[in-house]
Order: C-alpha cells, then structure tokens, then sequence
C-alpha cells in the first residue's frame, strides 16, 4: 500500500489506453483507449490525495474534473461518429482524415 | 457491529419477501384468468424447482459467457445493494454513501440485462436489451434527482440518517410528492416490472430472457423480484420515515412498510397498461425530470430557509 | 424677472429684426418704441424691485445681474435716453434706409447696456462689453457704403478694443487670486498684487471706453455715424459705460491708494484739454464730441477722488444734457444738411423749438446755475477740494472752458445771419417725431439740479449706498456760479461781435481743432512702429522660414532619391527572402497536419515527452 | 487483507485494460473495459475515497452501456464473429506504450515524492464537497458549463433534423412534424386543432 504502486497501478492502465487510441482504427475502440487512459489519471490523483496531499480536497476535484472529460469526451465522441456515419457511412478514422493541411 | 448473522437475517428477509411477490403477481394473474388462487402460493417453487433440473438450451453463436454473467448480476446486484438497508438498529455495512452505492447497484441492472439480451444471439433478445437501455437512459435522471432530493432534505448521504432525519417530523413522502412518485416509478423501470417490462415483453417473445433457460433463466427472472423488493425496501428509509411508528417495535414497523411499497408495486404492475419507450421517454424528460428538478430546487429552499 | 425680462425683451426683438433683415424695415420702429417703453417701464420696476437673477455659465462662475443703487440709477438714466433716441430716430432714419438693421443693432446695443449696468462679476462683464463694442462698431459704420464711414468704425473699434485688453488682464489677474475674486463688489479683498492689477485693467478699459486721454481721438471719428447713435452712444451708453465702471469699482479704487489720484488726474486732465478742444471746434458734433470727453473726464475724476455721488450725479445730467444737445445737432443736420458752425448761423431763429431745447441744453453744458450739471459739477469739485487743490484747480479751469465752448455754440446759432440769404437750399423742417423727445429731454437736464438741494442729496447718497457727500463752502458754490455765468456772458459777447463783424468763430486753433493730434501721435508711437514690425516679421517669414521649410523639402526630396536607388532593392530583397522563408516555414508546418488523429497521438506524445524532458532538465 | 484485495484488482484492472484490446468481440471489450473500471475503482474505495469510488463505478456502468450502443450501431463487427483486425501501427504503438509506461513507473518509483500534509478527520466526502461549492466553485461552474455546451453541440451534431424539418421553412408548422407523431406537445395541439 504505498504510492509507487498505485502510480505504478495508474501508469499501466494509462500505457494501455496509449496503446489503444494510438492503434486502433475504429473510433469507438479509440474512445474506449481515451477512457482508460484518463481512468489512470483518476487513480493517479486519488493516490496523490490520500498519500501526499490529505489535508486537503483538491485531488479528489481533480478527479471530478477528470470523470467530467471522460463524459464530455463520450458524447462529443458520438456525436462527431455520428455525423461522420450519416454522411458517409464510415467509422475509421482513417476514412476521416477531412482536416488534412 | 456488522456480523454475518445480520447478513444472513437481511438476504433471508430479501428472499422471502421476493418470494411473496412473486407469489402475489402469481396469485394476480390466476384471479384475472380464473386459475386455482391456492396454487398460487407454490407456484414459485414449483417453477424454481423445474428451472434448477431443466437441461440449458444453447444456441449456436451465442455469447454464452456474457448471457451467464448477465443472468448471475443481477440478483447479485439486488444483493449487493440490500448492503445498505437498514435493518432494525442499522443496516449490515452503513456506508456513508449509501444513497450512490444504492443507485451504483440499481444501475448495474442495464449491464445485466444488456448482457443476457446480447448473449442470447437472437433479434429479439437485442431489441430487449435496448429497450431497457432506452428505459434506464429515461428514468435514470429523474430517479437520481429523487434521490439527491432525498439526500438534500436529510443532509445526509447515509441511509440510517436519512431515516433518523424524518423522525419527529413529516415523512419525505409527503414533503417532497414528486421525489416520492418518480421513485417509485423508477423501481418499475430497473426492475422492468408492470407498465416498463418492455424489454421482456410478450410481443417480442420474452425479449431479452427470450432465449434463457434452466439455472439462468431462473437467476434471471428471480433476481428481477429481488430488485423489486430491494427498492420498495428503500422507500421506506428514504421516504417513509424507516421505521417510526405507533405501539409496534421499529422492525416490525419497517417489514410492514415494506411489505405495503412492495404490495402496491405488484397490484400496480398487474393493473397497469404497458408504456411505449419512446411515450415514456418524453414524459420522462418532459414531465418527470422538470418535476423533480423543481422539487429538489423546493426543497434546497426549505433546508436553506430551516423549515427542514 | 423684471431684470431678465429687461436685458432678454430688447435681445430678442434684435434677433428677431437682424434676422428678418429688410423685410421687417416698415415694422422696425414701432417694434423698437414699443420696446423702448416696456423697457423703461421695467427698469423702473427693477430700480425699486432691486432683483438680481443668475444662470449657470462656467464651474463656479455664474453668469449673474443685480441691481443695486447705482446700477438703479444708471438703468433708468439708459432707459430713458433709450427712449428718446427712438423716438428721434423714428424720424431721423427715413423709410429708404436699413431700419431693421438699424434699430435690431440699437436694441442689441441697449441689452448689452443694461447687462452691462447690471452685471455683478468680470465675467458677465466682460461678455456684454463686448457685444456693446460690437454693435457700437456696427452702429457707427451703419452706413458703410458711404466712403470713410467703414474705417471710422473700424478706428473706435480697434481703439476700444486695446483698451479692453485691460479688462482681460483684470479677469486673468482676478481668476489667478481665486474665482471669487470675479466679484467687481469684493474687487478690494482681493488678494496682494492681483488686486493693483485686476483694477488697473478694468480702469484701462473703462478710460478706453469712454474716451479719455490718450484715446479721445475714436470719438472724433465716432461723430461718423447717424445722429441718433451719437446720442445714445456718447452720452448715456457706451463712453458714459467707461465712467460708469469707475464708480461701481471706485472702493477698490480707492483701496489700491494710487490707482485713485492716477485716474483723477486723467479724468482733470481729459476734463481741461478736451474742454480746450471742443471750444476749438468749427463743427458742431465735434464740439459736442470732445465736450463729452471733457464732461465724462468729470466723471472718471469723481471716481478717482471717490465722489460717487457726484459722478452719479453727472451720470444722469450728462446723460439728458448731452443726447439733448446731439438730438438737435442731428435735427439739424437733417434739416439744414450741415454741421458747420458758420453754417449753422441763426438756426435757432429759424428752429425756434430746436433752438430754444438747445439753449436750454447747452446752458446746462455750461454750468448754469442752478441747473442740473452745475449742481453735479460742484458736487464732484468739492470732492476733489480735500484730495488735492491743483485738482480742483484744473477741474475749475475745465468748468471755465466748458462754459466757453456752450457759450460759442450758443452765440453762433442765436446769431442773426449775415445774408438775407437762406441757410440752404434745401432747408425744411423738422419732423415732429424728432421733436417730440426734446422739450422732455430739456425738462429733465433743468429738474436733475434739484438733486443738489441738501436733503435730496442725502437722499441720493443713500441710494448709492456712499457716505454723504462733503458739503462745499458756500464760497465754492458761489465762485463756480460766477465764474460760469461770467465766461458764457463774455464768451457770447465775444463770439457774437466776431461773427457779426469777420463772420470767424473764436479761437480758431488748428491744433486744438485737430484734437491735439492725438491720432498723429498715436500713429507715430504705436501705429508705425507695430507696422514696421509686422514687416519685419513678414520679411523673415519669406526669407527664412518659407527657405527652411522648402530647403528641408527639397533635401528630403534628394534623400528619398538616394534611398530609392541604394537602399530600396536590398530592403526588398530582405523582405522578399522573409516572405519566401515564410512561405516555406508555412509548407513545412502543413506537412505534420496528416488529418489522421493516431499521427496527432503521436506528435502529442513526442511534444510530451520534450515538455517532460525540459521539465527534468531544467529543474 | 487491503494488501491483497489492492494486488488483485489492480492486475485485475490492467489486464481487463489489456483485454479490450484483445478480444475480437466487441461487446466483451466493452464489457472488459467495464471490468477494467470496476477493478480500478476498488484502490481507489480502499485508499477511503468512498463517494469517488462508488461514483466510478456508477459512471462507468452507465457509460459503458451507452458505448455498447454506438458499438453495435456503428461496428462491422460487433460480436467479433468474423475475426479481423483493425489496427495499424501496431508494432509502433505498443513501442510507445511500453516505453511509456517504464518511464512513468521508473519516474514514480525514483520519485521522492513528499510526505506533507495532515490527514484531517473529515469525511473526504464532505470535504470535496466543500471545497467545490467553495474554494473551486469556478471549477463546478465551468464544469457545468461544459457539459451544457457539450449537450447542446451534441444534439446538434448528432440529430439528422433540425428545426426546419420539425417547422418547416418559415417555423409556423404547427404541430411540428416529428417521426413519431403525437407526444406531450403534439397531442394537447393536435386536440385543439380537432
């Protein structure tokens, strides 16, 4: 029970979303990396709480703000495939590369 | 303080009161079409017993894992979530955030019957499951504004305190209506009983148990009582003052209580026409989200002005 | 609301008729007697009421008018004469002339008269100063076409004018000792050396206005315009406003202890050398001119000597006595088409009305006992006795000379002609609205002498608010009577004899007639050399400053060549390789920009990294 | 006790991370993630963050059960009953996140992070509470922003209708013309109109 573990606990789920939204072709599957990624980020900051800064709540409203991103994330993530679906019925990111330079 | 007799006292309650109901909506069902009332009473076990020795029917290409898992959730969830119940002096684990684990394990009920509807690789059993999506999606915040409008008028996340808050004064009951009447709406909805079994409706063939059979099935549908009788159980704390009442002991007070939410849902679901999803899902968001939004904004006032 | 009523009815019958021009001419002086009547009948009301009334001008500094007891009388005394000169002037101004324009500028004129008699600080002042020098200049160019009228307007304009710089030095130096030192009341609680200097300016000004040396000369040239205007102008209004700023200033004079003996002297000195000239005169409104400086030069001695009764006094006879006296001139001079004393010869047997108003008049001028200017004479002498007897001295000599010069004018009009011929061929009567003010005008410069019986006096002391005046001897009383009654008697004698024998006027002096070539002077001591130094500017203007600016053109002109041949192509050389740079730079950013998000994953992971590594780095 | 329940959920956690990507069914990556979340949810309940934890958990199911919707209506795929593999980058992608991965690990082992601060006798709870209706209001009150703004854009992104459709092209269209005709507005109009 010590804080290296849980940021190490917090650094795999992280690398394992990496892994995902940097492979995967099919937008929800990205979503899902972003999500696992940023579940990371919650416990990281939960840990930083309860081992470094206990006295006071600032952590845990990181972790708020973290779980909101993972909301705001999903549904402009379905919105967005949404769009893309109606008007071209693809879901790969590949196929949406429309912000090329 | 908690001990594993209280455990076994609150899942033994838990059980027998499902059982009751399920006896009741037997008994209903045969009063409506003439059957015999007495074999209503044993027609549970009957039905449990013939579950429990049937051979599983498997179909190819279903996700069998999934639906196994879907069906053993969600009586586990009931289970999980009677945790919280007060009973007698307190409840076996009083979490002081009793009212979200409540509704953490109310909600694991989508993924279980999504789990069941998916695995079971027929069309029927996919659009159950996404009926009962839609319905939890409609009356989950409604259900969550009652709930936090609970939480308000208490001032307390704990479902003992939120109890002890209404001894001595009105039950919430009455003095927040709209909390009351959407949550026990809600319990319909995650338990998909009465006007909101849609998803295992008869007009897609069972819908999402279409497909179940044996020990599932009767996993399935027992932990469908369960849950029925898990949220009429948290009614009364939550708006029926727990267990406050004249001449009769505390916990006595509470199993009437109990037995009475838990009498008028069933009555209720038998009497009670069918609800389309799309129907429900605007009077939810029409209706029933402006009204308990209203009544929490109400009763935030009260608490602030000290009325409560 | 009389008082407002009283400056505001005048102002705006005078918009009304500069505004319509031409159209209203037929309408013009019913308007302006109708005007001239209320106006009279206000000021009345306003000298018992005593309202004062103010209006929100600048921070602090209001634009207000009060009525006290010298503006009382000073109002009444404009009013009246206001009155008069219409009248007069209904007949004077003929239908072919620009009489809305004429009596739109008179009652313009008069409006700022009254604010100007009522006017409580420099700034209010200072403002219908200004429009009465204004108009005057209007006024006295009226007919403009006609060849050097113009230019003497311009003259009494630019010569007031100088003088009224005084009165801007009085604000500035006023405002610098603090707002409230803009009261003309509180003048002498001014503060230190702002006082000296605010009442110096207001007493330049004040001497400017009204004609005293060294600026008598514009009122020679003021004769220019129509008679009426010489009525109203030189003898209640404007050149009386000078003497009339001295009096209601007179405490602060008297509080700087050498302001009061410098404007005495001048006042004396106008009173003595004026007098001179006017008895030097061939031209009737000439000697009436310089006799106003003279007269008024009483005026700003009572101020200097602090005889405000007796300034107050000579204020209003001057004022009947002197528009008397230019009211018939101006008959005349329409009647029998001239100024000219030898021409004027037997106008009175011809004139008998005119005549006998102008006798009246000009005995009054002369200090006749008892009538009114002797009285206001004495009153002023008798202040100056105490002060200084070289004073009094110069003021009795003034009394003389003007007895001389009433005298000369009156012996030449009563004069039978030589000839049996006519005075002019053209000469005719005169209208009866011309004649209508006189006899009212002759009343009032007999009656005003009442003012020196003992308890009217007190009377008027009171009014004016000032100590009694100091009773004169009666040996003062009785050597001015006989001095004036003996110099007119000889004078007459005198004048008559040499009419009738060489048909010459006495006293006959050029330089004297050419009032002391004042403006000779003033030409040699300010107008050349201000002209000799406008060219000089001029000169250096061209020469120096005009080469400068187009050297410095033409250089700039030479460099731009310069750089466009040497400099130009390397600046845009340097631009174009930015902007080809640019342009590159630009290219090269696109190319990360795959529009593939997992690429943008990994750029976003690299840019991390660095940021991590920096952070590790630096730390 | 917590030592082992830690050690089991969190591996737990991580290889239900790892499922997600593994299995050719995309409902049970759905559902592995779930698991991933549940598991990871447990330290967090164990380090005393019970509102949080719980708050995970409840999040997480009903997220995941919104995912498994978009999953089936937008995946080729989704019961993985023909295996294919949609990916690129794999072997790049699994570099990074391995490399990432030590890094961070190393960086929190090496790390000597500080031991500050006084644990205080609260309920965390209350104190989150607290402090984000107070102190870092602004934070709840831009959260709620967001989350407006990310309602309304959604919708619209999302919805092939606009209300051109529903009111025609001036908007006096009355009842609107929905897919599904009647509901609470349209009924009560629709009454009168009859």
């Amino acid at each position: 029970m010590i804080l290296s573990l849980y940021l190490i606990l917090a650094a795999g789920l992280f690398a394992v979303g990496l892994y995902g939204l940097l492979s995967q072709q099919s937008i929800v599957m990205i979503m899902m990396g972003i999500e696992l990624a940023i579940n990371g980020v919650i416990v990281a900051a939960a840990a930083v709480w309860y081992f470094i800064v206990p006295g006071s709540p600032d952590a845990q409203t990181v972790v708020l703000v973290a779980m909101t991103a993972m909301a705001v994330e999903m549904g402009m993530g379905f919105a967005v495939t949404t769009a893309i679906f109606r008007a071209r019925d693809v879901d790969m990111v590949d196929s949406a590369s429309d912000l090329k330079g | 303080m908690t001990s594993p007799w209280n455990a076994l006292i609150a899942v033994s309650l838990l059980g027998g009161f499902s059982y009751a109901a399920a006896s009741a909506s037997v008994l209903l069902r045969h009063r409506a079409s003439g059957a015999r009332l007495a074999a209503a009473w044993s027609a549970p076990t009957r039905e449990g017993a013939r579950l429990l020795v049937a051979q599983r029917s498997v179909v190819v290409g279903s996700d069998r894992a999934l639906a196994r898992i879907g069906s053993a959730l969600l009586p586990l969830a009931a289970i999980m979530a009677v945790l919280v119940v007060p009973l007698g002096a307190h409840a076996i684990s009083d979490l002081s955030v009793g009212v979200v684990w409540f509704n953490a394990m109310e909600v694991l009920a989508w993924a279980a019957v999504w789990m069941v509807g998916w695995g079971s690789n027929a069309p029927w059993g996919v659009i159950g499951a996404n009926r009962f999506l839609a319905q939890g999606l409609s009356y989950e915040l409604p259900h969550m504004f009652a709930l936090i409008t609970v939480a308000v008028g208490a001032n307390s996340l704990q479902v003992n305190q939120i109890a002890a808050a209404q001894h001595g004064q009105l039950w919430f009951a009455l003095t927040m209506p709209a909390a009351f009447i959407v949550y026990l709406i809600s319990i319909m909805g995650f338990s998909f009983w009465g006007p909101f079994d849609q998803s295992v409706g008869r007009d897609i063939v069972g819908g999402a148990a279409s497909q179940l059979s044996g020990v599932d099935r009767l996993a399935f549908c027992g932990g469908r009582y369960l849950l029925l009788t898990v949220g009429s159980a948290m009614a009364v704390p939550f708006f029926l003052g727990g267990e406050a009442g004249p001449l009769l002991p505390g916990w006595a007070w509470l199993l009437i209580k109990t037995a009475a939410v838990l009498a008028v849902l069933v009555w209720v679901g038998h009497r009670m026409p069918p609800i389309r999803m799309e129907r429900f899902a605007e009077i939810s968001w029409m209706v029933l989200l402006p009204a308990t939004i209203v009544q929490a904004l109400a009763v935030s006032i009260f608490v602030l002005v000290g009325w409560m | 609301m009389p008082l407002v009523l009283l400056v505001m009815l005048p102002a705006a019958a005078a918009v009304v008729l500069l505004l319509r021009g031409r159209r209203t001419d037929a309408a013009a002086p019913a308007i302006a007697v109708a005007v001239a009547v209320i106006d009279l009948g206000l000021a009345i009301v306003a000298a018992i009421a005593r309202p004062s009334a103010e209006v929100t001008a600048l921070n602090s500094i209001p634009g207000a008018v009060a009525v006290d007891g010298l503006a009382a009388i000073a109002m009444v005394t404009v009013a009246a004469v206001f009155l008069a000169v219409v009248v007069f002037a209904c007949g004077d101004i003929g239908r072919g002339e620009a009489r809305s324009r004429f009596f739109g500028t008179m009652l313009l004129f008069v409006a700022a008269m009254f604010v100007t008699v009522t006017a409580v600080n420099i700034f209010t002042l200072l403002a219908a100063w200004e429009i009465m020098g204004a108009t005057s200049y209007a006024l006295i160019g009226f007919w403009w076409s006609e060849p050097g009228k113009a230019r003497s307007g311009l003259i009494a304009f630019i010569t007031t004018r100088s003088a009224d710089v005084g009165m801007y030095v009085a604000a500035g130096a006023a405002l610098a000792a603090g707002a409230a030192g803009l009261n003309l009341a509180r003048l002498d609680e001014v503060a230190g050396g702002w006082r000296d200097i605010a009442l110096a300016g207001l007493a330049l000004a004040a001497l400017g206005k009204s004609a005293q040396l060294p600026f008598s000369f514009w009122l020679s040239h003021a004769m220019a315009g129509p008679s009426p205007v010489s009525a109203l102008l030189h003898s209640a209004a404007m050149v009386a406003a000078g003497g009339y700023l001295l009096l209601r200033i007179e405490p602060g004079i008297t509080a700087t202890g050498w302001l009061g003996p410098v404007v005495a002297w001048i006042g004396a000195l106008t009173a003595l050398l004026l007098g001179a000239v006017a008895v030097a005169q061939r031209d009737l409104k000439q000697l009436l001119a310089a006799s106003t400086c003279s007269q008024i030069g009483f005026i700003v001695l009572a101020a200097g000597v602090g005889g405000v009764a007796g300034g107050a006094t000579q204020f209003v006879a001057h004022a009947a006595v002197k528009s008397l006296l230019f009211l018939v001139a101006g008959a005349w001079l329409a009647a029998l088409g001239t100024k000219n004393l030898l021409r004027l010869r037997g106008a009175a047997r011809t004139h008998p009305v005119a005549g006998i108003t102008f006798t009246v008049g000009a005995l009054a001028l002369g200090g006749l006992p008892p009538l009114s200017i002797w009285v206001a004479k004495d009153q002023i002498l008798s202040a100056a006795l105490p002060a200084s007897t070289a004073l009094y001295t110069v003021g009795l000599a003034a009394a003389a000379l003007s007895a001389a010069y009433s005298a000369k004018a009156l012996a030449v009009i009563w004069t039978r002609p030589a000839s049996v011929a006519p005075l002019d061929v053209r000469a005719g009567r005169i209208p009866v609205s011309e004649l209508l003010p006189l006899p009212a005008l002759a009343i009032a410069a007999t009656v005003l002498g009442v003012l020196g019986v003992p308890p009217l006096a007190a009377a008027w002391s009171r009014t004016l608010g000032t100590p009694d005046a100091p009773t004169s001897p009666p040996w003062e009383f009785a050597m001015s009577a006989t001095l004036a009654v003996t110099v007119i008697v000889l004078v007459v004698w005198w004048q008559h004899r040499r009419l009738t024998r060489s048909d010459e006027l006495v006293a006959d002096t050029a330089w004297l007639r050419d009032w002391l070539k004042m403006e000779a002077g003033i030409d040699v001591i300010v107008v050349r050399p201000i002209r000799a130094l406008s060219a000089w500017c001029s000169r250096f203007d061209d020469r120096v400053l005009s080469q400068a600016v187009t050297t410095v053109g033409s250089a700039v002109l030479r460099l731009s060549r310069v750089v466009n041949a040497r400099l130009e192509w390397a600046i845009a050389a340097a631009v174009a390789f930015v902007a080809d740079g640019a342009r590159r730079l630009a290219t090269a950013a696109v190319r990360p920009q795959t529009g593939l998000l997992h690429q943008y994953y990994d750029q976003a992971i690299v840019g991390m990294a660095v940021l991590v590594a920096v952070f590790i780095l630096m730390r | 006790m917590d030592a082992i329940a830690f050690g089991v959920c969190s591996v737990g956690s991580i290889a239900a991370g790892i499922t997600v990507f593994r299995v050719a069914s995309m409902a049970r990556a759905t559902f592995a993630l779930l698991a991933s979340f549940v598991l990871a949810a447990v330290p967090i309940l164990l380090l005393g963050l019970t509102y949080l934890g719980v708050l995970v958990i409840l999040m997480m199911v009903m997220e995941m059960m919104i995912m498994v919707v978009f999953m089936l209506m937008y995946m080729m795929n989704p019961a993985g009953l023909m295996p294919m593999k949609m990916v690129h980058n794999n072997r790049v992608s699994t570099i990074v996140a391995a490399v990432v991965f030590v890094v961070l690990a190393v960086g929190a082992t090496v790390t000597p992070w500080p031991h500050g601060g006084r644990r205080s006798n609260a309920d965390p709870t209350k104190a989150l509470g607290l402090d984000v209706m107070g102190p870092h209001m602004l934070v709840m009150v831009i959260i709620g922003l967001v989350l407006f703004a990310t309602m309304v854009s959604a919708i619209v992104l999302a919805s092939a209708r606009g209300r051109y459709d529903r009111y025609g092209d001036d908007l006096r269209v009355r009842p609107p013309q929905d897919p599904v005709q009647g509901g609470l507005g349209g009924r009560r109009r629709g009454g009168l109109q009859r």
